[in-house]
């Protein structure tokens, strides 16, 4: 699909609008972990502003594995097991967060959590255990060159290996995906299952007292549910599959450092993302971290994935551009002045009017137009056609 | 069913129940009084949504008295002790039906499976529709609860008291800002469940209070000033002045005033 | 290396790439083409490293294939001739972030097929890419101007497929703390380091050249970049009766030390590397608050700021081919070049060396080349810089000086009130490098 | 033309329909009392004078102004004033202060707060403490003085005896009836002697409508209109 | 080891530096904070632009300053210039403050708070690139202090002055009077002019300022104006600090604390703020002195904060001085 397109007459403006395919695994694992981040804030109304904690968690979890330096699980151990370490750690870390923190409402529940998330990126970033360089962050060492598998551990054939340089490259009916490309399809597929493992939780009775604590906590309380351990649990849940999204990052990147792992604006982009998608969605987050990365990487500068720059600086010519505005400033200048590197102003200004006219978001707004039942049938349909 | 010896609630200074010693059996006794006489503030003691400054509340269940005093309200509710509000406290944005299916749920031991889908539990949505055809709101099942008129909502807050199985079933001003054609459903609603389960219900108005109850117990400044059947508690003098009648200074608020709310204090939920 | 089969190809010209350049060393008089990514830092606050480093490569082809250096080109594609060789420049911003110069290369390796690799100029950027690209992809790098000695000198980078000619912490503390220890009266340092790489990198190369200098180092601290809160720190020093202070930071923190040192009344002197124009500018303004204008050779002496170690600064070498390059960079780019410039020079340099030694534009090729090469055009002088076969770590002269106050020459092109003076010496090529037989030496290739 | 005058006033909350045409009119000068029970709407109407629940039917006006459509700061300005039945005293701010406030010219603050200590002599006893921790019935003659001191031509007083003891009551019934030599009042009480006292003309609401008025001195507390709508 | 360091910090000498140091900390995070206090205390809107507006304050204030100071200006003429910057900024961004409220805050208020937070924290992003843009075309650094600014301080402020045994920085000293005057008038600003006494009756009860003839509309928006205008001033005055300095990353480094401030002391009140703004500077003077001379794990200094947050969150979740939310009905 997306090499026809490239291959059509309007390539250029194809791959101007288009993601790359690194740019979507990055939507798929990120999307993920914004979806976990709506999966609490979406669906109990309490903002856990330090949610990152979880996701770096899980990808220092892998990395750490791979590089031996975790007891009793060597660097052979499989990557789905990997994934699932880092989930359950990440599950005792919400746990001894959320009892605290669960004392809270509000604005200081997310101030705590993103206190104490705060607290572990710092910690983090000074350990030397983890990196040489712990403000680096650690990457993925000799112990481990190989790619990380997915799929059924131990079982060969049913695995395959991601990363845009150690994936496996699989010949499919006479065209050949590259690592990337089985990359995406892989760590797709553990994103699906996730979503629809979280899906199942917010349809299940549990999921339904999550939504009844976000209506209205006091009468949820009044009919008789302790919505303390609820909310709890909720947490953990939502920690668990940030953590799966962290550890599916770091297996894809093979590294990881604090910025963009424990840092507090780690779990802004999750935010941006649920808003832009539509907020207690589940997989609206998705969309929205789609239609951020698309906005960012349109306006991104030259060779880092195509783009508005390069696409205007062919259209306009060499001689347009050079032209002159007013003193010394020629169209190039403003082009780039404007453009080159600021994709931040753009999805700023795109948030604003969202949070001012579409309240709901990307798919919020969409389930209200096109009726509720919609939403719980079409998701599987658009992901299969995402790319 | 359930008793008080001694309540007693303080605000500060203010004694907003004061030492009540009350029991409820199988039957429907009202509680009146004036505004700010305590009515509501007993009703949070009764389901631990306060805990009292003395005394004790006791519930029985099989035959023996519990001492639920300073239990928490979630353990107060599944002990059977349920209520509705006098300010409409529903989930908003949920239908009608989940409103009352989530109450239905919240009894049983399933509340907290995760992995199955709720649909898979029938029993649950059958209940609820059971109880929204009772009280005659089968036709709004699937709208939002928001989108509800006042007297229909002051409907589903009976009905989510309702959905909790409740041992003791605590009404608070169900009528309040319902209009004169509703109330009458209302009543009946009232009657017919006061066949089912024990109610102590909170009305000011008297055209239901005097016809609808086997009891009526008058509260006055926190005290109880008169208990008995609605014909006596009518004749006497006390509560003629103190509520029926004449006006006596001392009753300190208005029911409006939980109404009235300030923006300003809304604390963010989200 | 990666199959091509899976690549978006748009264009017919890289399509023919691969051809041309396995021609290339065969068909004689045919022009062979290689792609080299180029990864630096093209904007946000440490774009002028990117600056000087880029500039620096590009005036080493231009001087191999004798043109006058290229225009800035940002970041994007750009092609330069010398001799019958075509480099395609693939130049990518980094950000100075590890992540965003390991998407690049994993892009410029996987989708756009590069021969090799070419900069990074943080330690830690250079290092992720060491780790998570050049070893996995098995394509060559020429590193700089990042600085950490750790990264030629530590099993777990240095390869055969990692080369630097740019010049590292460890031949700055070999070439400056050594001087220091020799020839002046300080006998207990102080040592203060960024908590990365580069910092560390810094004060573990000091630390070691100073205490078999016979030095005592009396006290050493980390703290985050970008720190200020430096009154307290300095006041530590002067009571743990240091005579001589480093600080292994970049322009995020040195700015704030020079102007606590500089403000504060401290008996002991601040020394290390010779700095990039920003931090001169800081510190020079700061001097000229401080001190009063105009600054002179003796108010600066009196600052005890100095002597620093230059790993090249452009009026330290007096010969044919850094005179063609100050002047063809000047007229470029408007300012001299300064330390980071010469090391990727000669980066670019020994690449040229090296496709015309071996006849073949493959990475395997060029690196195979490299190994042991010595650079024959770079600014230290004809064979300035050999590339040690232990490490592949380029040895090169470095010198010695005291900041004096701008003269007027300069005063355009450097833009800060205070540059690197004569030498005060120079040191011979193979006393800056960590020996092979060190015990710092981890690498052995 | 009256002063204020209401005409088919139709006013919700949300959905419920509060008042369903209401009728009625004060002249310059006059007291009137509007009684009925409980949750008839009396309130509503006065917030609705006020434009804090604005009808959504009906014309209001003022001085052959209409109100309908003005802030509630214009409305005020325009001297209507409010003695609200829930005191909506500011609890964080002093005595003083909150009678400042209730002061628009700067000029008028030392007669405003005479006024207000001369009514209540314990006001000036508490000037400094902050009126959140005043006894509940301090807090409401604190609110009675803070709709005397403003410059109002028109009072809407919300049930202003309500908590106090009886004492007190006759103090308030003294400002108000003071008070009302030189201003017009809208009073809801449900103190029936208290309010037939002051009042000289009377509406009767129920369930949204006017549905009796009269001359407060034809009638007295025991007249079978009254009990009719006022009690069980 | 620990004991003996202790010691040493007990001495009158250590102890009153680290105690004049917490207080001009204090000083300024009670600058940085009172802004957003403000804006919450009455309209409930967490503010997550104010970290931007405080760079946006230290480059006009930098600004303003480079184009009057040259190097022989004495120091008593930057002084006087840099109270006039301070007011200046503190009247453009007014304006702005008050342009912003009512073409896109405005239209919020009857929507779940969290929209305002989300908003605001749209409009950081907005600015921040705006300043990178303006800076890349002066070719300013956009990560690093602007040291042109840093350099219109008067010699002066940068030397030490000895209090008795205590040796204390001028600039300390400076920025204790810049926060007292700062605490005082807002505290005077709250509690003696007419309009303070219409905020805070506005921010208890809308319905009733309004029916008192107080037009709450525009008191919110005066407010918010009011709020951006001391965070632009809190920018001008860190602009001199080598600690901040004007960089675009100033507006995460002072939001973080300015957030930490106003929750410790409890969510709008200005009281808890101040209380708060001198528990955190002591905390971070005290820590300071540790990491310097104690403990070397880097992160100390960023991780103070944190703590304080954690710790009295889990004591106190209201904060110090907030108000416990009243039972249910
Ligand atoms: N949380 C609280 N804090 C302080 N005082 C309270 C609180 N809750 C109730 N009160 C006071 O206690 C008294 C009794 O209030 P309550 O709500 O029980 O009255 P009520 O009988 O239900 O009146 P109504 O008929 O108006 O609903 C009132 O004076 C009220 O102001
Ligand atoms: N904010 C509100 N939202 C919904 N309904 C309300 C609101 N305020 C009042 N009501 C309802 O409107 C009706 C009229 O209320 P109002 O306060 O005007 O009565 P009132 O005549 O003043 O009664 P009282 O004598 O008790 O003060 C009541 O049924 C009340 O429950
Ligand atoms: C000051 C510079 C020599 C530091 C260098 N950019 C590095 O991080 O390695
Ligand atoms: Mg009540
Ligand atoms: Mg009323």
């Amino acid at each position: 699909m997306y090499h026809t397109l490239l291959n059509s007459p309007v390539s250029a403006e194809t791959q101007m609008l288009l993601p790359t395919v690194e740019t979507m695994v990055g939507v798929l694992y990120f999307g993920l972990f914004a979806i976990s981040f709506d999966f609490i804030s979406g669906y109990t109304g309490y903002l856990s502003f330090g949610h990152a904690v979880f996701y770096g968690t899980g990808a220092y979890t892998v990395i750490l594995i791979a590089n031996g330096k975790l007891p009793l699980l060597g660097p052979g151990t499989p990557f789905m097991l990997s994934l699932l370490v880092g989930g359950l750690i990440a599950i005792a870390l919400a746990i001894l967060v959320g009892l605290v923190s669960f004392r809270l409402s509000g604005v200081y529940f997310a101030m705590i959590t993103l206190g104490f998330a705060q607290v572990f990126y710092v910690f983090v970033r000074g350990w030397d255990y983890v990196a040489t360089n712990p403000r680096d962050g650690p990457a993925v060492g000799p112990s481990h060159a190989e790619g990380f598998q997915i799929g059924a551990p131990g079982i060969d054939q049913l695995s395959l290996s991601i990363g845009v340089l150690t994936g496996d490259e699989v010949a499919l009916l006479g065209s050949t995906l590259s690592g990337t490309e089985v990359s995406y399809y892989m760590i797709g597929l553990v994103v699906l299952v996730c979503y629809f493992a979280m899906q199942r939780v917010i349809h299940s009775p549990f999921g339904r007292v999550m939504i009844a604590v976000r209506e209205n906590e006091e009468r949820a309380v009044a009919i008789g549910y302790n919505t303390y351990l609820y909310k709890l649990g909720a947490f953990a849940i939502s920690g668990f599959f940030a953590a799966v999204a962290g550890g599916l990052f770091a297996g894809f990147k093979r590294s990881a450092s604090p910025e963009n792992s424990f840092y507090f604006l780690v779990t802004g982009d999750a935010l941006l993302a649920s808003i832009i998608g539509g907020f207690g969605t589940l997989a609206g987050s998705l969309y929205g971290h789609l239609f951020d990365e698309t906005v960012r990487e349109f306006l991104s500068k030259a060779g880092q994935g195509g783009g508005l720059l390069p696409y205007l600086r062919a259209l306009l010519g060499q001689e347009t551009l050079d032209a002159t505005l007013v003193g010394e400033t020629t169209i190039g200048g403003l082009i780039d002045l404007l453009l080159n590197g600021h994709a931040s102003l753009y999805v700023g200004l795109v948030f604003v009017l969202f949070v001012l006219y579409v309240p709901d978001g990307l798919l919020g707004t969409l389930r209200a137009r096109v009726g509720g039942t919609f939403a719980d049938a079409l998701p599987a349909k658009l992901w299969g056609d995402s790319e | 069913m359930l008793r008080t010896q001694g309540l007693t609630k303080e605000f500060g200074g203010l004694v907003a129940v004061d030492s009540v010693d009350f029991e409820l059996d199988a039957e429907l006794c009202s509680l009146i009084g004036p505004n700010g006489a305590g009515k509501t503030t007993f009703f949070n003691l009764l389901t631990g949504s306060l805990s009292p400054t003395e005394g004790t509340v006791e519930l029985r269940r099989n035959g023996t008295w519990e001492d639920i005093t300073n239990v928490s309200p979630h353990e107060t509710a599944s002990k059977g002790i349920h209520r509705s509000y006098q300010v409409t406290n529903v989930f908003p944005n949920s239908t009608v039906l989940e409103n009352v299916r989530v109450a239905e749920q919240a009894h049983s031991d399933d509340a907290t499976t995760f992995w199955r889908n709720v649909d898979r539990y029938e029993e649950f949505t059958e209940r609820a529709w059971a109880i929204l055809d009772r009280v005659g709101l089968s036709h709004r099942a699937e709208d939002l609860a928001s989108t509800l008129s006042h007297g229909a909502k002051r409907k589903l807050e009976v009905a989510i008291a309702l959905a909790g199985d409740p041992a003791v079933l605590l009404l608070d001003e169900p009528n309040a800002g319902v209009s004169s054609e509703s109330v009458d459903e209302i009543r009946d609603l009232i009657e017919a469940v006061a066949e089912d389960y024990p109610v102590l219900l909170v009305e000011h108005n008297m055209d239901i209070v005097m016809g609808v109850s086997d009891r009526v117990v008058v509260l006055h400044q926190g005290a109880v000033i008169a208990d008995g059947p609605p014909a006596d508690v009518r004749a006497n003098p006390d509560v003629q002045s103190a509520y029926l009648g004449g006006y006596e200074p001392g009753s300190l608020d208005d029911d409006t005033t939980a109404v009235g709310s300030d923006p300003d204090s809304e604390e963010g939920t989200a | 290396v990666s199959d091509d089969s899976s690549m978006t190809e748009q264009d017919d010209s890289d399509g023919g790439m691969t051809d041309s350049s396995t021609n290339g060393g065969s068909g004689g008089g045919s022009t062979q083409t290689v792609s080299i990514g180029v990864l630096q830092p093209r904007a946000g606050d440490l774009k002028y490293y990117g600056d000087q480093a880029l500039w620096g490569f590009l005036s080493g082809l231009a001087y191999k294939g004798e043109t006058d250096p290229p225009a800035d080109p940002g970041s994007g594609e750009l092609t330069i001739t010398a001799g019958d060789t075509e480099y395609r420049l693939l130049i990518r911003d980094t950000e100075f972030s590890a992540d965003t110069a390991q998407t690049a290369a994993t892009n410029l390796v996987e989708n756009e097929d590069v021969d090799m690799l070419a900069g990074c100029a943080s330690s830690a950027v250079a290092s992720r890419v060491v780790t998570t690209v050049v070893n996995q992809a098995q394509v060559p790098i020429m590193l700089g101007p990042a600085a950490s000695a750790d990264i030629t000198s530590n099993a777990e980078t240095c390869s055969d497929l990692v080369y630097r000619a740019s010049e590292n912490t460890a031949m700055d503390a070999r070439s400056g703390g050594k001087y220091v220890a020799r020839e002046t009266d300080v006998s207990s340092v102080y040592l203060f380091g960024a908590d990365y790489s580069f910092g560390r990198a810094v004060v573990n190369n000091y630390r070691d050249v100073l205490e078999s200098e016979g030095v005592d180092i009396v006290g050493e601290r980390f703290v985050e970049q970008g720190y200020a809160e430096w009154e307290g720190l300095l006041d530590n020093a002067e009571e743990a009766g240091a005579e001589g202070v480093v600080g292994g930071f970049t322009v995020a923190t040195l700015p704030a030390m020079f102007n606590a040192f500089l403000s504060g009344e401290y008996s002991y002197r601040v020394f290390g590397g010779f700095a990039t124009r920003i931090t001169n500018s800081v510190v020079g303004g700061t001097m000229q608050s401080v001190l009063g204008e105009p600054l002179t050779e003796e108010k600066i002496r009196n600052s005890r700021l100095g002597p620093f170690t230059t790993r090249y600064h452009w009026n330290q070498y007096d010969n044919p081919i850094n005179d063609a390059f100050v002047e063809s960079y000047t007229n470029a780019y408007g300012v001299v070049p300064d330390l980071f410039t010469a090391g990727t020079f000669t980066g670019a340099s020994a690449i040229h060396q090296a496709i015309q030694e071996s006849g073949s534009t493959e990475g395997a090729d060029i690196a195979d080349a490299l190994k042991g090469m010595t650079v024959t055009d770079t600014p230290k002088g004809e064979n300035g810089y050999t590339f040690q076969e232990y490490n592949n770590q380029a040895r090169s002269a470095m010198t010695v000086a005291n900041p004096i106050p701008t003269t007027d020459e300069w005063a355009d092109n450097w833009g800060a009130a205070i540059m690197p003076g004569e030498p005060l010496a120079r040191i011979g090529a193979d006393e800056t490098t960590i020996p092979q037989d060190s015990d710092q030496m981890g690498c052995s290739l | 033309m009256s002063l204020l005058e209401l005409d088919g006033v139709h006013t919700y909350y949300g959905d419920s329909h509060i008042l369903e045409g209401v009728d009625l009119s004060v002249e310059a000068g006059e007291v009137v009392a509007l009684a009925g029970r409980n949750g008839v709407g009396k309130t509503t109407t006065l917030r609705t004078i006020l434009q804090l629940t604005p009808p959504r039917e009906g014309s209001i006006t003022f001085r052959d102004e209409s109100l309908v459509g003005l802030e509630t700061h214009e409305v005020a300005s325009r001297g209507v004033g409010w003695i609200p039945e829930d005191r909506r005293i500011f609890g964080q701010l002093t005595v003083e202060e909150n009678l400042r406030a209730a002061i628009p010219d700067p000029d008028d603050v030392a007669s405003g707060l005479q006024l207000a200590f001369d009514s209540f002599p314990i006001l000036e006893e508490r000037r400094g403490q902050d009126a959140g921790t005043l006894s509940g019935g301090q807090q409401q003659m604190l609110a009675i003085a803070r709709g005397l001191v403003g410059d109002n031509d028109l009072l809407l007083v919300d049930e202003p005896s309500e908590g106090l003891a009886p004492q007190i009551v006759a103090d308030v019934a003294e400002a108000l009836s003071k008070a009302s030599e030189d201003m017009t009042m809208l009073l809801v009480e449900q103190n029936l002697p208290l309010a037939l006292d002051l009042a000289d003309r009377f509406y009767i609401l129920d369930k949204g409508r006017v549905v009796d008025d009269g001359d407060t001195a034809a009638v007295t507390a025991d007249d079978e209109r009254f009990r009719r709508y006022l009690s069980a | 080891m620990i004991l003996e360091a202790l010691a040493e910090f007990l001495t009158l000498g250590e102890l009153g530096g680290v105690i004049v140091n917490g207080l001009a900390k204090s000083a300024l995070y009670v600058m940085i904070a009172s802004g957003l206090t403000l804006i919450f205390g009455l309209m409930g809107v967490l503010n997550f632009a104010h970290g931007s507006l405080t760079m946006v304050g230290a480059y006009l204030g930098g600004l303003l300053m480079v184009v009057t100071v040259t190097g022989g200006t004495a120091p008593i003429t930057r002084l006087g210039l840099f109270f006039i910057a301070i007011v200046v900024v503190f009247a453009l961004l007014t304006v702005l403050g008050g342009a912003i409220e009512t073409t896109i805050i405005r239209p919020l208020y009857d929507r779940p708070p969290i929209y305002q937070i989300l908003l605001t924290f749209g409009l950081t992003l907005v600015i921040e690139e705006i300043v990178r843009i303006v800076l890349g075309i002066y070719d300013l650094q956009p990560l690093s202090d602007w040291q042109a600014a840093l350099a219109t301080k008067p010699q002066f402020l940068r030397e030490p002055v000895a209090l008795g045994p205590v040796s204390a920085g001028w600039l300390s000293l400076f920025q204790i009077l810049l926060g007292t005057i700062t605490v005082v008038s807002i505290w005077a600003f709250l509690t003696k002019t007419r309009y303070g006494l219409y905020i805070r009756a506005g921010s208890e009860d809308t319905e009733m300022a309004s029916a008192l003839g107080i037009d709450v509309r525009q008191v919110f928006t005066v407010v918010f104006a009011l709020g951006i205008g001391l965070a632009g001033a809190a920018g001008t005055l860190l602009m001199w600090d080598p600690t901040w300095g004007a960089s675009v990353p100033l507006a995460a480094e002072t939001l973080l604390p300015a957030f930490i401030v106003v929750i410790v002391g409890g969510l709008g009140t200005f009281r808890g703020t101040v209380v708060a703004a001198l528990v955190v500077g002591m905390a971070d003077a005290v820590t300071t002195w540790w990491f310097q001379n104690v403990i070397e794990f880097t992160g100390l200094p960023e991780l103070v904060l944190f703590l304080v947050l954690v710790v009295t969150l889990i004591v106190r979740p209201q904060g110090l001085f907030g108000v416990e939310e009243v039972g249910g009905h």
